[in-house]
Formats: structure tokens, C-alpha cells, sequence
């Protein structure tokens, strides 16, 4: 799957986007932010307040209990600040 | 039409575009986002330098697109135009611009508002300012969340 | 700035004029209204060939400064552009243009909206139109009345 | 004082603006009205119905019951239609 991170995410985990494959036992986006924080390091800086972070699920806006399969496309941002 | 670009915008352009040759538009109501000159952030007042906007490419376009559609679907409009800046901008620069053509007045004002209503809460930008203080990304506008919330009372 | 005169306008110079050196400035809402080519009076929906606007010289900009005014109080405005044309104008032609500059979007957006609402209920403006059966005094539409009302029950 | 006509009231009295001594009698916009009236033709035609008329005293918009003096400035007009 690929897991993009923008704005601050991006500069607290170090990268902008990675191809990963769905971890076991993982099966929605709550599960694959507590794979990602297990990292430790910027990942685990960068979800250490969940309440802070923002997901996108093939480029919907999504809650963090959405189901994921292998073949999605999950993003990871703050709350948006455009326009 | 929706578009995300780097480079600035003509108002008087992307109004001649819409309204030239479809003469039955009895108003266009037009909302431009400038990037202001201090930060408002938690108190703050400082003398902003620099703005860089990133997005999320590909979503960008499809939030935008879905709010146009909820847009057409709530009032009779007859053109949308939507363009949003990326990339560095200084005070003064132009960030958005929401243009909506009607026949009826109301369905212009209220089209272009629901647009930039949904715009702030809903597309996939980042803005981070540049003060004397450093780099700082901007933080989620409680009023921006509220403004957009005033449409679904109705 | 209020106007009145036969000149057409370019809304690219006008925002232009309200905005450069001006970094303050938030956001900024425009309408513009156009001639359509179509009288939408009494049922009739005859194509228009010309438009003819009249207007009462002095109480015209006194009214509109009077509407002005009322803006000012009820929203924090930092900018705002009144043009309005006179004489013959053709299908497609700019009729009006508001242009209201604010720090927040939603006072551009009201305040354009309220002025665009009693210009068409209390500035003395009347259009004649020019159809294939003769020309003809414009009347009031009764949904302008109703949405210069709305500001009142707020 | 003077008094303005425009649009059709313009077309119909076949003036656009006229100096008259406030008359005998009269002292409201009713009364004025009442007085044009009676000149008869294109001005009885004009304000044969006064539904349709609007009017402005020292260019505001007042109602036909406002008292007028010999200094005032006086127009009938149709509801305005501009923007």
C-alpha cells in the first residue's frame, strides 16, 4: 500500500510517501498508525497526538477506524489550511 | 473549471473566460484570498515574510470537484472557477480564486461562500508562515470549521 | 470609492487599486453584474438588443454612500468599490460592480451581498429595455424587495 | 422648488425637471401631487395611479405624507431597477 505524509508529518517522519505492505493482524487505519509508531523515532513523534493528525483513505476523508486493504492509498496531514 | 497552479491568476481573465459569449449570466460573484502581511496565530502578531503552500496532488483536484458538484446541486449556477496557488507566495500575493457565474444574484453569493466554505475545511493545502521568529505551519481556524458548518443547519 | 459613468470598467485594475500596498487584506468580494440578453418581465422572455440606464445625479452617490455607511457599521470593512454605469449598454455588458476588501472572508461576503441588495432597492437607477416589441420600462422585482428585507430581521 | 421627473413619470409629463412656487394650500408631497394632478393631461396621466410612484425629498426617499416648503427639492420616480 502506499502511505503518503504531508506538512508537518512529512517533516517529522522524514518522508513524503512509502510503498509498504499491509502489516499482519492490521486491518484498518487505527491498526497501521500503531505499526507506524512502533518505528519509534520521528514516526512515533509524528502520531504521538493523533488528535493533531488527519487521514485520507484514496483521497476521501476518513475516519482512523476505516478498514484498509493492501491496494489502498492512505494519506496522514494536519488539519487542512488552504485557501 | 478547477485548476492548482504555481503561477498567479488574472481576475479580469478568468472573468472575461466565463462571461464572454454566454450573455444570459446575470451576476458573477468573485471571492480572492491574499496572503496577509501578520500572523494571527495563538495570540501572535507578527510581520509574516513568506508562505509556502503544499497539497496533496490528485485529492486536491477531487475535493474541489465534489464541492463544485454539492455546490450545482444546491443552487442553479452557471460557471465555477476555481484556482488555488501552490508553492511560495509573499504579503500581498494572491493564494485562491473562488468565481461563480448565475443567473440569479443570491445563487452567485451563496455558491462562491459555500465553495470557500468547504474549500478551507475539506482541500488538502498546508500553509506554513515564515515571521522573524521562524517557520511555523498554520493551525486549523476554529471560525473556518464553523463557517462551513452554517450550511448543513439549512 | 463610489462611481457613476458611462465608462466601462476593468475589475482586474479595480482590485488592483484596493489591495497593492494594502497587506492587511484578507480577502475580497466582487460581484458584477451584467446585462442579459434576455427580459425575464411579466412572463415575456424576449431577446434584449439594448439597455438603457437612467439615474437621478446627487442622490444617486448619496444613497450609495448612505449604503456604504450601513456596511461599515455592521461588519469591519477595509475597502470598499461601488461602480455603476449609465446610458446604453448591450447584452453582455457590466452593469454594476461591488468590491468589498475585509481581514475576514464571511464581512466581504455579507457586506457585498448587503450592498448589492439595497443599490437594487434604493439607489435611483432605472433600465429601459430594447426588445423586438418595443421598448420598455424594467419594474421592480418583488425577490429584490425580499432580499434587502432579509438584512432587516438579523 | 424644483421638481424632477424621471423614467416614464419623465415621459409621460414630457419634462425631466421644472421650477414652481410652492401653491397656495399646499403642504405635503399628497397635496403637490394633487396640485400637478390637475394640470391635466400628460401629468394626470402620470400620476393616475400613484401605486406605481415613488418619491425623494432633498434626494431621500420619503412617503407622500412628508410636509414640503418652497425651498425643497422634490422627484417622482418608478421603483428603482438599477444594479
Amino acid at each position: 500500500m502506499k502511505v503518503l505524509y504531508f506538512a508537518w508529518l512529512k517533516e517529522k517522519t522524514g518522508i513524503g510517501e512509502e510503498d509498504i505492505s499491509l502489516p499482519e493482524n492490521v486491518t484498518d487505519i487505527e491498526g497501521l498508525i500503531g505499526f507506524l509508531k512502533n518505528r519509534g523515532g520521528g514516526f512515533e513523534k509524528a502520531f504521538s497526538d493523533t488528535s493533531l493528525v488527519r487521514v485520507a483513505l484514496n483521497m476521501e476523508h476518513v475516519q482512523v477506524s476505516a478498514a484498509i486493504k493492501d491496494s489502498d492509498e492512505i494519506a496522514f496531514f494536519p488539519p487542512v489550511t488552504g485557501g | 473549471m478547477i485548476q492548482v497552479q504555481a503561477e498567479d491568476f488574472d481576475i479580469g481573465q478568468e472573468l472575461k473566460k466565463i462571461s464572454s459569449g454566454n450573455d444570459g449570466i446575470g451576476g458573477v460573484c468573485s471571492f480572492i484570498g491574499l496572503v496577509r502581511d501578520f500572523s494571527g496565530q495563538q495570540g501572535e502578531d507578527k510581520k509574516i515574510s513568506s508562505m509556502t503552500l503544499e497539497h496533496y496532488p490528485g485529492m486536491t483536484e477531487k475535493q474541489l470537484a465534489k464541492i463544485e458538484d454539492a455546490a450545482r446541486q444546491r443552487w442553479e449556477l452557471s460557471e465555477v472557477t476555481i484556482i488555488h496557488r501552490i508553492g511560495r507566495l509573499a504579503p500581498g500575493d494572491q493564494i485562491v480564486l473562488v468565481m461563480v457565474a448565475a443567473v440569479h444574484r443570491n445563487a452567485a453569493f451563496d455558491g462562491a461562500s459555500f465553495i470557500m466554505d468547504f474549500l478551507k475545511t475539506q482541500a488538502p493545502f498546508w500553509k506554513k508562515e515564515e515571521t522573524g521568529s521562524g517557520v511555523k505551519w498554520v493551525e486549523e481556524k476554529s471560525s473556518d470549521v464553523g463557517s462551513a458548518q452554517r450550511w448543513e443547519k439549512k
